[in-house]
């Protein structure tokens, strides 16, 4: 058995605030590649983004990629911690339950946990909307589906995963109660761009003509296998998730619901280098702008204006708060 | 496009990378070199002719140099294994590891690190269905074949694998003939690895072989060495896989919990957490196809005699 | 012939050719493996148009003579010349361009092939790479099969085929050639008499062709029935060459086995000469009937018995059953039927006698050449209770025991601790020897124990095998030297065709021993 | 009497020792070449990369040595455990590449069992776990040693398949029956601290900071001298060896070679099955779809780089463990990317492996 280390020293400092002799740190810890296109490249960037603003040199911050194994997610926590990181991003929901466990023996250590929902006196979660872009481009998919059939594929059935492809479902439905939604094909792997196109032939192969992913690197498979499938008369559609992956194929790519975490990235580190933050839940979605509704440009002046108007109003229901899109589960 | 379409699209997408690399593999082991670095190949293959094809602009000549990388490891394999005489397993292992390094970090620091992304030309769909190198495959297969079967060069080749000695004694260069199986066996291998990124996608994405070299090899001997059995092999390989998608989407899971209801099963796997079927178990299918393959198999054929074994002459 | 390419790149200019004959001449070739001498300075000559018949015990050199002229062996010191052209032959390549084909006595086939694989990968170097049909490269060699009348199924592969099939593959393969020097490693050891007569009607008419073949033989019959000449090698020296007009089967069986080696007997073995009838046998093999890798019977219902106290000795040419006779003594080969019996209960390897023994091939069955010699030493002691507490191994017992073999048995070795490899050849046949004798072995096996050992080391052997008989071990002795089995045995058979043949060795002379084991007594017994 | 015994061999001791520093010193030298041209050629400062490796495998700077020697420990053990496991199959010429999946088959078993944390006795549950992942992992090993010896098989294949069946097996557990509450992500419930190996180290040695080393560390050190006594000094070991360097010679000495090609395996698995186990309760806290990431492969280059001999593998394992560590360093601090870490173990492991083939082919040593 073990006994966890109790906080060497009660502090009334908030967590994360900078201490005297230190610089102010920041690092963040990925389960996959800065260069994904997706969810991770997304986080890693926003976070250049903010240092750029609050003028972080590059010694003050620090990225941890492809900590894909339990043991380094756990590990990558506890090193940046005992360092004396401030503030220490965990990017996914695979990080909450480590995050919390460990937080007691940091307590001078912010631990952000993307994804997550569970609030403690030094971890704060970033709980995202992804629902919100989600229910938009289902909307989207079943405007523009003329099969009446959509469908999605994913790498893992993870939480956040569930929640994009229940969101797109529901806002489907919203535009067209018969619309056939696929049940989602999972890949079980991040990478296998391969995998992700055979699964989205078999979709399309079902008649499915609109394809939301949520693959990160593998996402490429989708869309090659969109472009393959799309000819004329016989249009078939992506869409994008994470990032605005608008340009990845430009030709098939309806929109994205890109995750901007630059705002969300920003009001939390800056709080917490100014030393005011405390842990909360709140939700980002549309309204903050970190998740945001990019249609194509290439694409846009075949969607139908009466669609767009939908969406929109939609969208503004959204914002306004009077639309709220369940979480899956 | 109809599921059937779809499945036999998906088994030949599948196959087609399979099919190539345990052809090569196939000659290699014929001749008696056995090369688990095939994993790295591909990686390293699929890089470059992605690479190629990004300063191009040609998926064909991308092709080309995926080839040519395959013939660089396989040479540099081949200086290990058959000059220096070092255990062949081993050797292919930390290849694997070896391009599974560089070709992530040539991608970092060649795009990810100037916001680059690596997407590239394809090379075109015939009928709107596969590439020019599927149907290549076939007249492969009958090239190995031919090859092994029917020319002087094959059975020389043969008979390195089998019996060194012999060979040796009717003039043969054993350490020659398994060069150039080697050499073989890194061009086909590279021109899978190409396939991957240019034939099959439009991309390169570090990792992407994913344990595809592994599966050949597993291929090679299910299909007995022989390139017909490989053909047949990597046909029920990628078909299982191809199936796994359709079966997904085919609602096995609610056959799955009409049959779990029918033995009154459901609230157990309720409380199991197992109310959908596992998709993983489809995923190992293709692995467990192979090993009743294996287990069924291995009796009534051999491995090349020589396999694996340095010939070290007198 | 295409000589012209080669004499180009030869040093030596011609010389004094004599224009009628044509010949090749091997001058002063010598070999040596490690301190074997396989060839000691041997001077050969081989004429076109005759067939020339090359004698001599295991291991006298006869094949390593061959080889170096077939390009398999590089010969340390010596010249090769053809039609007085001195050629190198760096390969088997380069002896099948100078016209040189060779029969291998150890055959050189692939055995998963089919039989016409085999022989299209033998066929003409010259034949198309790519354009190429197995059934074309191999109907040369087909047709000389059925030439003499041999029909060797094309499509059968050879490792489902019996050794003397085998044999004809070989034959028929070297005879396509169409070379103008062929060599026969004893190609009669395992035909059968039509098929014999066959091949000799073949050499005959090969030879009236005007080709030059060497015929190697342990069959005295079949030299005084082909050949032309004879060429006699004792231990890697020539002892004779002789038309054969001019030799007798006992004169060449002289030449061969050399003077007698009664002088060399160790007094003391006679003196413990028994009367074996007063004893009951130690172990006793009834209608024992073995069976080879392939499935051939190699013994074919044999009964015999071992007494305590006695070497048995087992004579006769290599490849007569000796390895399955040795394994099946051991329990390593269980016998297809028959019965063996250690006193009058059932005989159980690993329960009742303690075995020993020293195998045929001691790289392949006797050591593990990557451990140490110490290790090496304890094979056999490490499953002994006293040496182990539990299942751990008692190691400066077992560190005593092998420093002590290693005195004892005099192994020449700077430390115990390196690996076996690094030993010679004969100080890992010590290394054999000593794990069978030391630990009072009942029952020894024992194949050409001393093989590789020099004067000394095999006066030492056969000193340890007979102290073990004195203390009353019952002994196999299988070895191919008969003065071996004459100074140690006390009873000697001959294996050959699947059966055993006892001779009384005590009364012999040297031709007489030639011809049996030349395998003269199964037709013509003198 | 042991004087004079021991007077003639002092010398040689020394010149041994001298020639085994002089070989070591020639590979390190060869190695930092490597890594210095590499970290050059992808244009990272080699004086900055070097500092970092060292402060991540050793402390320097912000990380206390305490911190830094006990990652270095921690990342050792699998790679220790799986190393021997890969000595003891090589050793019995059984050329396994299972490791990945009797670690997964092993940290699999420790879950599931995890389950009854409510009804049993923590300590005894640990032991159950430790255990039962032992038996199961070598239950896996077992399989690909049967299959060779009844229906011949090759290792290499059926090892590499077994791989990926426990992967997938492992994969639907975590989305399945073992899945945490949430039933959000493929990975399963942290196990309860009680159930965790304790956390030797006290915070004050490593500046205040807690650091990884677990008890289980023990376990990884403590497999070393066990493998190492049933290699070298029982009779099983004995034969082991003797069949992996000759089974024709092993057979004709009565050793029944079938047994001990699957007592190997089955022993090779369980040291991997308990790497499983060791992971999960020393560092990775919980089972998940990724458990892995590669020591089973990694092990074959650790193995073989220690000469497949168990003490050489701890060295070889300490070597590799603080690669790891300082890499991981030099990555979040300088952001070199792994991938690059895996070039240098790879061209240093092949540089081993061909000086080794080459004096083993080309021998120029010669005896005095
Ligand atoms: N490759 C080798 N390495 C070591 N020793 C060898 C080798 N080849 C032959 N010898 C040794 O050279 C000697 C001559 O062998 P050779 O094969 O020429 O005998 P042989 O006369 O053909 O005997 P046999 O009648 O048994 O065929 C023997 O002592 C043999 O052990
Ligand atoms: N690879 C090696 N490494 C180290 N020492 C070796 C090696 N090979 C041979 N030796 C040593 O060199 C010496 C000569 O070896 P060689 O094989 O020539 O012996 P030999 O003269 O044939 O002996 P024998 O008459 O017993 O066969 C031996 O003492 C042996 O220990
Ligand atoms: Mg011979
Ligand atoms: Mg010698």
């Amino acid at each position: 058995g073990r006994q966890q280390n109790a906080a060497s020293s009660p502090t009334n400092a908030p967590p994360g605030a900078p201490s005297g002799q230190q610089p102010f740190r920041v690092a963040l810890i990925m389960s996959g590649s800065t260069t994904d296109h997706g969810w991770n490249q997304g986080a890693y960037e926003a976070l250049k983004a903010v240092a750029k603003k609050l003028g972080l040199s590059d010694s003050q911050i620090a990225f941890k990629e492809q900590a894909t194994s339990a043991d380094s997610q756990l590990e990558s926590l506890r090193a940046f911690a005992s360092q004396g990181y401030n503030v220490v991003i965990g990017h996914g929901e695979e990080y909450e339950q480590p995050a919390l466990r460990i937080a007691p023996e940091f307590p001078k250590t912010l631990f952000v946990i993307s994804s997550g929902s569970q609030v403690a006196t030094n971890v704060t979660p970033i709980v995202f909307k992804l629902e919100d872009g989600a229910y938009l481009e289902g909307m989207l998919a079943a405007g523009m589906s003329r099969s009446g059939i959509i469908g999605a594929v994913g790498a893992d059935p993870i939480g956040p995963v569930k929640s994009v492809f229940s969101a797109y479902a529901l806002g489907a439905k919203a535009i067209n109660p018969k619309i056939n939604v696929l049940q989602p094909l999972f890949t079980n792997d991040w990478d296998d761009v391969g995998k992700a196109k055979q699964a989205t032939l078999s979709l399309i192969g079902r008649g499915a003509d609109v394809i939301i992913q949520d693959l990160d690197n593998a996402a490429q498979g989708v869309f090659n296998a969109v472009e393959q499938s799309n000819r004329p008369g016989h249009p078939v559609y992506a869409l994008g998730t994470n990032s605005d992956q608008n340009g990845n194929a430009p030709d098939v790519i309806l929109a994205s619901a890109p995750i901007n975490l630059y705002p969300a990235f920003l009001n939390i580190i800056q709080a917490a280098k100014e030393g005011t933050f405390k842990p909360n839940a709140t939700p980002y979605g549309l309204k903050s702008g970190v998740i945001g509704f990019v249609y194509n440009p290439k694409l846009e002046p075949k969607i139908p204006p009466a669609l767009k108007q939908k969406i929109d109003a939609a969208k503004q229901k959204i914002i306004d708060g009077t639309l709220v899109i369940p979480k899956a589960g | 496009m109809s599921i059937v379409t779809g499945v036999l699209l998906g088994t030949l997408a599948e196959t087609t990378p399979l099919l190539y690399t345990s052809l090569g593999e196939t000659v290699a082991q014929r001749a008696g070199v056995i090369n688990v670095g095939l994993e790295g190949i591909l990686l390293a293959s699929a890089f470059t002719a992605s690479l190629t094809t990004y300063h191009i602009g040609n998926p064909y000549i991308g092709v080309g140099i995926g080839m040519l990388t395959g013939v660089a490891f396989a040479l540099l394999f081949g200086f290990f294994a058959l000059v220096l005489h070092a255990d062949q397993v081993v050797t292919g292992v930390v290849f694997n590891l070896f391009a599974l390094g560089i070709t992530g970090t040539l991608y970092r620091f060649l795009f990810a690190l100037h916001d680059k992304s690596l997407i590239t030309a394809q090379l075109p769909l015939l009928h709107h269905t596969v590439t020019l190198l599927t149907p290549l495959a076939l007249p492969a297969v009958a090239l190995v074949w031919w090859w092994l079967y029917s020319t002087r060069s094959g059975l020389e080749l043969r008979a390195c694998g089998e019996q060194p000695l012999a060979a040796d004694a009717a003039g043969i260069s054993v350490r020659r003939t398994r060069a150039i199986a080697l050499i073989f066996d890194g061009a086909m291998a590279g021109i899978a690895g190409a396939f991957l990124s240019v034939a099959d996608s439009n991309t390169f994405v570090p990792n992407m072989s994913a344990g595809k070299g592994f599966i050949a090899l597993a291929i090679v001997t299910a299909g007995r060495w022989n390139p017909i059995g490989c053909l047949v092999a990597s046909l029920l390989f990628g078909f299982t896989n191809a199936l796994q998608f359709q079966a997904q989407a085919l609602g096995f899971d609610g056959l799955y919990r009409h049959i779990a209801a029918i033995f009154h099963l459901t609230t157990l796997l309720h409380r199991l957490n197992l109310d959908h079927f596992p998709y993983q178990l489809f995923l190992a299918l293709p692995y467990l196809v192979t090993m009743l393959i294996l287990f069924g198999s291995s009796r009534s054929t051999r491995a090349p005699a020589a396999l694996g074994r340095p010939y070290r002459k007198e | 012939m295409n000589l012209a390419r080669d004499t180009a790149g030869s040093k030596t200019p011609l010389v004094a050719p004599s224009p009628t004959i044509s010949s090749v001449q091997m001058q002063q070739i010598a070999k040596r493996y490690g301190t074997t001498v396989a060839l000691d300075a041997v001077d050969f000559e081989l004429q076109a148009g005759e067939i020339h018949a090359l004698l001599g015990e295991n291991g006298a050199g006869k094949s390593t003579l061959m080889h170096v002229l077939s390009g398999m062996t590089q010969p340390d010191a010596g010249t090769v010349r053809i039609n007085n052209v001195s050629v190198h032959i760096g390969s088997p390549r380069e002896a099948r361009r100078l016209g040189i084909a060779m029969v291998h006595q150890h055959f050189t086939l692939v055995p998963a092939f089919t039989v016409q694989e085999n022989l299209a990968l033998d066929a003409d170097i010259s034949l198309h790479t790519l354009r190429y049909r197995a059934e074309e490269a191999a109907k040369p060699a087909l047709n000389q099969a059925a030439a003499l009348g041999w029909q060797l199924d094309p499509h059968a592969r050879v490792e489902d085929l019996p050794v003397g099939i085998q044999q004809r593959i070989e034959i028929a393969k070297a005879l396509a050639t169409n070379a103008q020097w062929l060599i026969f490693d004893e190609p009669t050891a395992v035909l059968i008499g039509e098929e014999i007569e066959e091949l000799f009607r073949v050499l005959r008419a090969l030879r009236d062709s005007g080709k030059g073949i060497v015929f190697i033989t342990h069959k005295l019959p079949e030299v005084m029935a082909i050949a032309d000449r004879v060429t006699v090698l004792r231990r890697g020296h020539k002892v004779a060459t002789a038309p054969i007009h001019q030799v007798h089967p006992a004169l060449l069986a002289q030449w061969m086995v050399g003077e007698a080696p009664a002088t060399q007997r160790a007094p003391e073995s006679h003196s413990i000469s028994r009367p074996l009838h007063t004893k009951t046998p130690a172990f006793r093999a009834e209608n024992l009937t073995v069976l080879g890798d392939k499935g051939e019977k190699v013994l074919e219902n044999i009964s015999f018995e071992v007494y305590p106290g006695e070497i048995f000795g087992v004579g006769g040419v290599d490849g007569n059953g000796q390895t399955e006779l040795a394994e099946t003594l051991v329990g390593l080969r269980s016998p297809q039927s028959g019965q063996l019996f250690w006193y009058e209960g059932a005989f159980q390897p690993g329960h009742s006698p303690r075995i020993g023994y020293i195998p045929q091939d001691r790289r392949r069955h006797g050591l593990a050449l990557t451990m140490t010699v110490e290790e090496n030493l304890l094979f056999e002691a490490v499953k002994e209770a006293k040496y182990r507490i539990g299942p751990f191994l008692r190691r400066a017992a077992l560190h005593d025991l092998a420093e002590t073999l290693i005195r004892e048995f005099d192994i020449r070795t700077p430390s115990a601790k390196l690996p076996a490899s690094a030993l010679s050849g004969g100080n890992q046949q010590k290394i054999v020897v000593a794990r069978a004798l030391h630990h009072r072995a009942e029952w020894i096996v024992a194949v050409n124990p001393v093989r590789g050992l020099d004067i000394n080391a095999t006066q030492f052997v056969h000193t340890q095998l007979l102290n073990a008989k004195q203390r009353g071990a019952s002994i196999v002795l299988i070895s191919t030297d008969l003065d071996e089995l004459a100074a140690l045995a006390d009873r000697t058979v001959i294996l050959s065709n699947r059966q055993m043949h006892p001779i009384d060795l005590t009364q012999r002379d040297a031709t007489q021993i030639g011809l049996l084991l030349g395998g003269a007594f199964t037709k013509e017994a003198p | 009497m042991s004087f004079s015994k021991s007077f003639p061999t002092k010398p040689k001791a020394i010149y041994h020792l001298l020639r085994f520093l002089s070989i070591a010193f020639l590979y390190i030298i060869g190695f930092l070449i490597l890594l210095v041209a590499t970290f050059a050629i992808f244009g990272v400062a080699p004086s900055k990369a070097l500092f970092a490796l060292q402060q991540g495998a050793f402390g320097g700077g912000s990380i206390s040595p305490a911190y830094a020697l006990s990652e270095t420990l921690v990342r050792a053990t699998p790679l220790l455990l799986t190393g021997l496991s890969i000595v003891v199959a090589w050793q019995a010429g059984m050329f396994s590449i299972g490791g990945d999946g009797q670690l997964l088959m092993g940290a699999l078993t420790a879950t599931v069992l995890a389950q009854l944390q409510q009804v049993v006795n923590p300590n005894l549950l640990i032991l159950l776990m430790l255990v039962c992942g032992t038996l199961v992992g070598g239950l896996w090993g077992a399989i690909a040693g049967w299959l060779r010896v009844k229906r011949n098989v090759q290792e290499v294949i059926s090892t590499i398949m077994l791989n990926y069946i426990a992967l997938y097996l492992v994969g639907a557990a975590v989305v399945g029956p073992l899945q945490e509450s949430s039933h959000s992500n493929p990975e399963s419930n942290l196990l309860p601290d009680k159930l965790l190996f304790a956390h030797i180290l006290p915070p004050s040695w490593s500046g205040g900071v807690t650091t990884r080393l677990h008890s289980g560390v023990f376990l990884a050190f403590l497999a070393v001298p066990i493998v190492w006594l049933y290699l070298y000094r029982t009779l099983p070991g004995f034969h082991l060896r003797l069949v992996g360097q000759n089974p024709d010679a092993a057979r004709a000495t009565g050793v029944l070679v079938d047994r001990i090609r699957v007592r190997a395996m089955a022993f090779s698995g369980a040291l991997c099955g308990l790497a499983g186990v060791v992971q999960l309760l020393g560092t990775s806290e919980r089972l998940s779809a990724n458990f892995s990431p590669g020591w089973g492969y990694t092990a074959i280059p650790v193995a073989l780089v220690g000469g497949l001999h168990p003490i050489g593998t701890l060295l070889s394992a300490l070597f590799f463990g603080a690669l790891e560590a300082g890499s991981v360093n030099a990555e979040q601090t300088l952001q070199v990317p792994a991938s690059l870490i895996a070039i240098v173990q790879a061209a240093a492991v092949l540089a081993i492996i061909g000086v080794n083939a080459w004096r083993q082919h080309y021998p120029t040593e010669l005896k005095d």
